[in-house]
């Protein structure tokens, strides 16, 4: 397998009145093709700014300082805005936060996907073929495209969006909080579907999301960001069983299941923070109960936990550990 | 929605709730729970059927006795960041239910130990702050100390930590167990998801669309449901430990 | 997410919690209280738009205050020359009646300005009250009210100017500005009543206030405490676009013929050049002057009103490079 | 799917039945309202004029012609009021005496129609299209020139503006007639000089009327796009590689439906502007005569104007919301 997307040191901050506030601080991380990969953080851990920055979809004030996002052996930070324009949608796609309010409200569906062809040079006639059987994959009735969409319930305007964004089957899809809003079985459903089709498909799939539960439930390969910086990734049966840092480890423990015993151990303190530059050593020192004062002087660079496939982000490793 | 369409969007639903006893309502969007728990405050009025509140039927009470009757069932909403007023502090927040039911101690003092309540110490340094400078958790324990104000008999929370980041659910759901414990009162958990109603809920009710489906003693049903939606329920339940598997 | 509401309360807030951290005593205390005062000055100050339009009217509020201990010549004694051209001694030359131009220019000034401000504030107050009642009222008193202000809405300003202009005319009696301003109020304020009904609907939902009613607050109680701070932002702004109609809307009761001629304003300017026909015969000094500062004035409250609409809407909010933003995820 | 909104439609028929009713009972109390009557200001108005040479029986027949009748009921004189109306029996008027007032109002509403539809018309194509310039364009030169030049054209004293241009154009520059709605000695009919001279003489009119009601159109339009530049769907036709003009397209007619809302309040707007314009401009529209009607207090005339001027807004009102329901398809949702 090889790698499909590559984010090589990058920092993403925005303007403020006092200079700018870093969001993202030295992000490294490398996708192996065809799989589906977590990124799990909490608010102000910079997620959905990471997901913009990836897909070069940043808006003012939120902008990129440095770094490289290799994608398909090229720098997508780089790229013209017509280039850009063009990869989009044919090579990558990202379905938004909230994708039920992602449709154009007076535009009937079929309009809007023939405007995806004409954007790309595609001839809508021959094209609606690949309308039928995209919608066929959503599991979505042909009738949706006489539809405008608020005739359509949320799940379905959901299913419509990712069918939009697959339609021309790109070899990247990045989802950006793919359920939020949605209602509990629906949710269900549409994860299964979503996985299903990455599966048939064999695109690579990239999921940030602040709900653990269910990025542990369809993920290939997990990553956790905290502050801006990722503190541990790796496969997920790994980053599941036995997690290298305290982060992961405490929210694993502290998510409620059905049956499971309440954990009454250590848990986790505070809320989450954003990256602090005055913060000299660990990001994540403020809430860590096993912190110790080597962890206020080192910042933690990430280290090799199991094999060549897993990183950790923690000094204190594995000392912490119960 | 409509007024119209929620009040028809419960139908026939018999429901007990016994002193100082935390009660799980579960059900998917659409379910009508959001509806019972206004219908519960009088916020909307049942069209048929009756509130029964200490033995006394409390559903077409008005005026001064509605007001009584809601000092002593407060209600915890889903959004902290729509539930606090932006304008005022948390002091005023809370101060507000003490003055209005005419609360007759030290209203200071009583503001400090409702904060302290909800374990945000020490209260000096949140009285003077805006809900801006909250952070959801915060809110949403303000939001409890400003409920708990009127000294109400019962709690609705509705959907409490659905809103919040992972990490702050735990908290604020240990929240409602201490409250009960300490404070006597029993509290109405509505909310979509088993996981955490598992948790921390003696017994529950699970409503599909309008209607109680099954109900009884958490352990049991989470364990050996009867009815397919509650089947359902608890397999769309998440679980970090229980891969989707596609063929 | 953040809703809306929230992000714009933010902002006003900003400044309300400034002033309180800093601790009050002595002279602090009156330079705190100062500063409170004009917070809400400094709000306007943070748009372009509406800081420009503050130094316009700033402006010609010192001119009119100027008019009133102070003018060259009595603004309407016929002493000159009839239509002399601007020269040294008449900085704007005379009127075709030989009153001096620039004299009732500075003396119409405080009359025009006053007939803007009392037709803005009383016709906000109204519009204010009907919108607010309507929006929290039950549906009944809802949609009854909402029918009255559609009426008012739809009816053409100038009929209604004209026939409250012929019911005060037929009274044939000098009641001053009066009828004036009273025409303009009960012309001008369903538009605002209508804003105010819709914002009024939509803070109402919000749960915050039904979180006041759980705990007992009274409706009136929830009006004055909640929901006017929450909407504090829109009264300000529809104040300035009443202000900018009543300013024009004196200028159409003039103009009409409907007003008091007799006394001097920039309405009766016009009306008087106009009427004497000053722009047939080239007195251009006579006739743009009054029509360039009343639209100078007018042109102030209009950017008021959009600069203010501009920063308590943040969908309208203008990125100004260095603005501090908070990652929400 | 695609079917009309009927429930929306019944909807703003009542709204528009009941707004009219209203109206009507205005226009019915305020002459009732007015000190004393208005007959006898009238009378008292002609008696001084004339030096005392009027007969005591014109007031009768005065009080008569208005409807006014102190022995009957208030509602037996609202009913034969309705009564007269729908036989389009409006009164006769008192400055065109003896002339019906249906008569005057027959000839002078086309003319006055002509120039509110065709200067709305101009008004609302440029002003969105300045409008969705500065919108999708915001920060840059152009958006700060046309909002500031449309926020100043808006307080612009539309009178003045166009006695301006009367003066320019036609006083001075000769370039087009001073008044009237076509030249003496063509004849009305569907001939090519009379649809020349017409068009010739509505130019200044409907120039001026366009320009006082531009602003409004622009920042409507400004302010409704920039909105849509920042929504969710905006950035999702972004994600999809949309090109720029299919992206603007969006955002324009997301903004274009809430801003047809704008137009149909503004009828009422545009009516005023125009009983402005036509008389400065001598335009025979119904404005001209509505001065004519306030110099001589002649009360059925004003009444007459006034009846007509709220059914041409009502109707105008109507139709846009009617067209508003057909072509957003949100609204469909809204009127159940």
């Amino acid at each position: 397998m090889s790698t499909i997307l590559e984010i090589r040191n990058l920092n993403v901050g925005y303007e403020g009145e006092n200079g700018t506030t870093k969001i993202i601080n030295n992000f490294n991380l490398k996708i192996e093709e065809g799989v589906i990969f977590g990124i799990a953080g909490e608010s102000g851990s910079g997620k959905s700014t990471l997901a913009q920055a990836i897909y070069n979809s940043l808006r003012y004030p939120g902008i990129i300082e440095s770094g490289e996002v290799i994608f398909d052996g090229k720098d997508i930070l780089k790229l013209s805005k017509r280039e850009l324009r063009r990869i989009r949608a044919v090579d990558t796609t990202f379905i938004p936060q909230a994708a039920m309010n992602a449709l154009n409200p007076v535009k009937r569906i079929g309009d809007q996907f023939n405007d995806v062809f004409e954007a790309h040079g595609e001839d809508i006639e021959e094209s609606q073929s690949r309308i039928q059987s995209v919608l066929n994959m959503v599991r979505l009735s042909p009738e949706v495209l006489h539809s405008y969409p608020h005739e359509l319930s949320g799940g379905m305007r959901q299913r419509t969006v990712i069918a939009m964004a697959l339609v021309l089957s790109p070899k990247l899809v990045i989802l950006d909080e793919p359920t939020t809003g949605l209602d509990v079985l629906v949710e269900h459903d549409i994860l299964r579907d979503i996985k299903r089709i990455q599966r048939q498909k064999g695109f690579t799939m990239l999921v940030i999301t602040h709900d653990l539960s269910i990025l542990y439930q369809i993920s290939d390969w997990i990553a956790m960001v905290y502050a801006g910086e990722i503190t541990e990734y790796g496969k997920r049966e790994d980053m599941l069983n036995s997690p290298l840092h305290p982060y992961n480890y405490l929210l694993l423990k502290s998510l409620p299941r059905i049956g499971a015993e309440r954990y009454d151990g250590i848990k986790l303190i505070g809320a989450p923070s954003n990256y602090s530059e005055t913060n000299k050593g660990c990001q994540f020192i403020t809430r860590c109960p096993f912190s110790k004062n080597e962890c206020q002087i080192t910042h933690p660079e990430l280290e090799a936990g199991y094999g060549n496939d897993h990183y950790y982000r923690c000094v204190r490793t594995p000392d912490w550990k119960p | 929605m409509t007024r119209s369409e929620s009040v028809n969007a419960l139908q026939n639903v018999d429901m007990e709730l016994n002193q100082n006893e935390l009660l799980g309502i579960v059900g998917a969007s659409g379910s009508g729970k959001s509806t019972l728990a206004r219908i519960l405050v009088l916020l909307y009025r049942p069209t048929s059927g009756k509130i029964i509140f200490e033995g006394n039927d409390v559903s077409n009470l008005k005026g001064k006795n509605l007001r009584k009757y809601r000092s002593q069932i407060q209600m915890v909403f889903q959004d902290p960041y729509a539930s606090l007023d932006p304008f005022h502090n948390v002091e005023w927040h809370i101060k507000r239910p003490l003055v209005i039911t005419k609360y007759d101690g030290n209203i200071n003092e009583r503001i400090d130990s409702l904060l302290e309540q909800v374990k945000l110490t020490p209260p000096s340094q949140y009285r003077n702050k805006f809900p801006h400078q909250l952070s959801g958790g915060q809110r949403q324990r303000v939001y409890m100390a400003r409920a708990l104000a009127t000294n109400p008999k019962v709690l609705i929370a509705d959907e409490p930590v659905s809103m919040l980041d992972v990490s702050l659910r735990i908290e604020i759901l240990d929240l409602l167990l201490s409250i009960k414990k300490s404070l006597g009162i029993s509290i109405i958990y509505i909310t979509h998801d088993l996981n955490t109603v598992s948790m921390i809920t003696d017994r529950i009710y699970v409503l599909n669309q309008g209607r109680v489906v099954e109900y009884g003693d958490t352990k049991s049903i989470v364990t050996n449901p009867r009815d397919s939606y509650t089947q359902q329920l608890i397999k769309a339940a998440p679980d970090p430990y229980k891969k989707i598997e596609v063929d | 997410m953040t809703p809306e509401s929230n992000r714009r309360a933010i902002k006003l807030n900003v400044n309300d919690d400034a002033l309180k951290e800093t601790r009050v005593d002595g002279i602090s205390a009156i330079f705190s209280s100062l500063k409170k005062m004009f917070a809400p000055v400094h709000i306007l100050t943070e748009n372009g738009k509406s800081k420009f339009g503050l130094i316009l009217l700033l402006a010609m509020v010192a001119f009119a205050v100027v008019g009133i201990f102070y003018t060259p010549y009595a603004p309407n004694a016929y002493l000159f020359k009839k239509s002399m051209p601007p020269s040294y001694n008449h900085l704007l030359g005379t009127t075709g009646y030989g009153q001096d131009v620039f004299s009732q220019l500075l003396a119409g000034a405080a009359p025009t300005l006053m007939i803007g401000f009392s037709v803005g504030i009383l016709g906000t107050l109204i519009s204010v009250f009907v919108g607010v009642v309507s929006g929290f009222a039950s549906k009944k008193v809802n949609e009854i009210i909402n029918g009255i202000v559609n009426v008012f809405l739809v009816i053409p300003g100038v009929l209604l100017i004209m026939l409250f202009g012929a019911y005060f005319l037929g009274l044939k009696q000098n009641m001053g500005y009066l009828p004036t301003v009273i025409i303009l109020i009960s012309t001008g304020w369903a538009f605002g009543a209508r804003t105010f009904r819709s914002v009024t609907l939509s803070v109402s939902k919000r749960d915050y206030i039904l979180s006041s009613i759980l705990i007992g607050e009274r409706k009136l109680s929830i009006i004055f405490r909640q929901i006017i701070k929450s909407i504090m932002p829109v009264i300000v702004s529809n104040f300035f676009f009443t202000a900018m109609y009543g300013t024009m809307g004196l200028t159409f009761v003039e103009y009409l013929g409907v007003g008091n001629l007799q006394q001097v304003n920039w309405g009766t300017m016009l009306y008087w050049a106009i009427n004497n026909e000053a722009y047939l015969v080239g007195e251009w000094w006579w006739i743009l002057p009054p029509a360039i500062l009343i639209s100078v004035l007018m042109f102030a409250f209009i950017l008021l009103n959009f600069g203010l609409d501009e920063i308590a809407n943040p969908a309208l909010k203008v990125f100004k490079k260095k603005k501090k933003v908070i990652e929400r995820a | 799917m695609t079917a009309l909104p009927i429930k929306y439609i019944i909807k703003r028929i009542v709204i528009f039945i009941a707004v009219f009713f209203g109206a009507l009972t205005l226009n019915f109390m305020l002459p009732r309202l007015m000190p004393g009557n208005p007959a006898e200001i009238v009378y008292e108005d002609l008696l001084r004029d004339s030096g005392g040479d009027i007969n005591i029986s014109f007031l009768h027949q005065l009080e008569a012609e208005y409807g006014i009748s102190n022995n009957k009921p208030i509602w037996i004189q609202f009913f034969s009021y309705l009564n007269d109306l729908f036989h389009g029996n409006l009164g006769i008027s008192i400055a065109f005496f003896p002339v019906p007032v249906s008569t005057i109002l027959y000839e002078a509403l086309p003319w006055t129609l002509f120039l509110v539809i065709s200067s709305i018309t101009i008004s609302f194509f440029i002003g969105n299209r300045l409008g969705r310039y500065a919108g999708l364009n915001r920060n840059h030169a152009g958006d700060l020139i046309i909002d500031l030049f449309s926020m100043f054209m808006a307080a612009f004293p539309a009178f003045v503006l166009a006695f301006l241009m009367l003066d320019i154009f036609s006083v001075y520059g000769k370039l087009f007639p001073v008044g009237g709605a076509f030249a003496v000695g063509v004849n009305m009919g569907l001939n090519v000089p009379f649809i020349v001279s017409t068009l010739y003489h509505a130019v200044l009119p409907v120039a001026t009327i366009t320009l006082t009601s531009l602003g409004g159109w622009v920042l409507g339009m400004r302010n409704n796009i920039i909105p849509n530049v920042n929504s969710d769907y905006i950035g999702f036709s972004q994600n999809l590689g949309l090109k720029d003009y299919q992206v603007k397209r969006i955002a324009y007619r997301n903004a274009l439906l809430p801003n047809l809302t704008g137009f149909s309040m503004s009828i009422g707007l545009s009516v005023s502007g125009v009983i402005i314009e036509e008389s400065i401009f001598s335009y025979p529209g119904v404005g001209m005569y509505m001065i004519t009607a306030i110099d001589d207090l002649d009360y059925p005339l004003l009444q007459g104007i006034f009846l007509m001027v709220i059914i041409a807004v009502l109707v105008g009102n109507l139709i846009v919301d009617i067209l508003l329901g057909i072509l957003d398809p949100r609204i469909k949702q809204e009127g159940d």
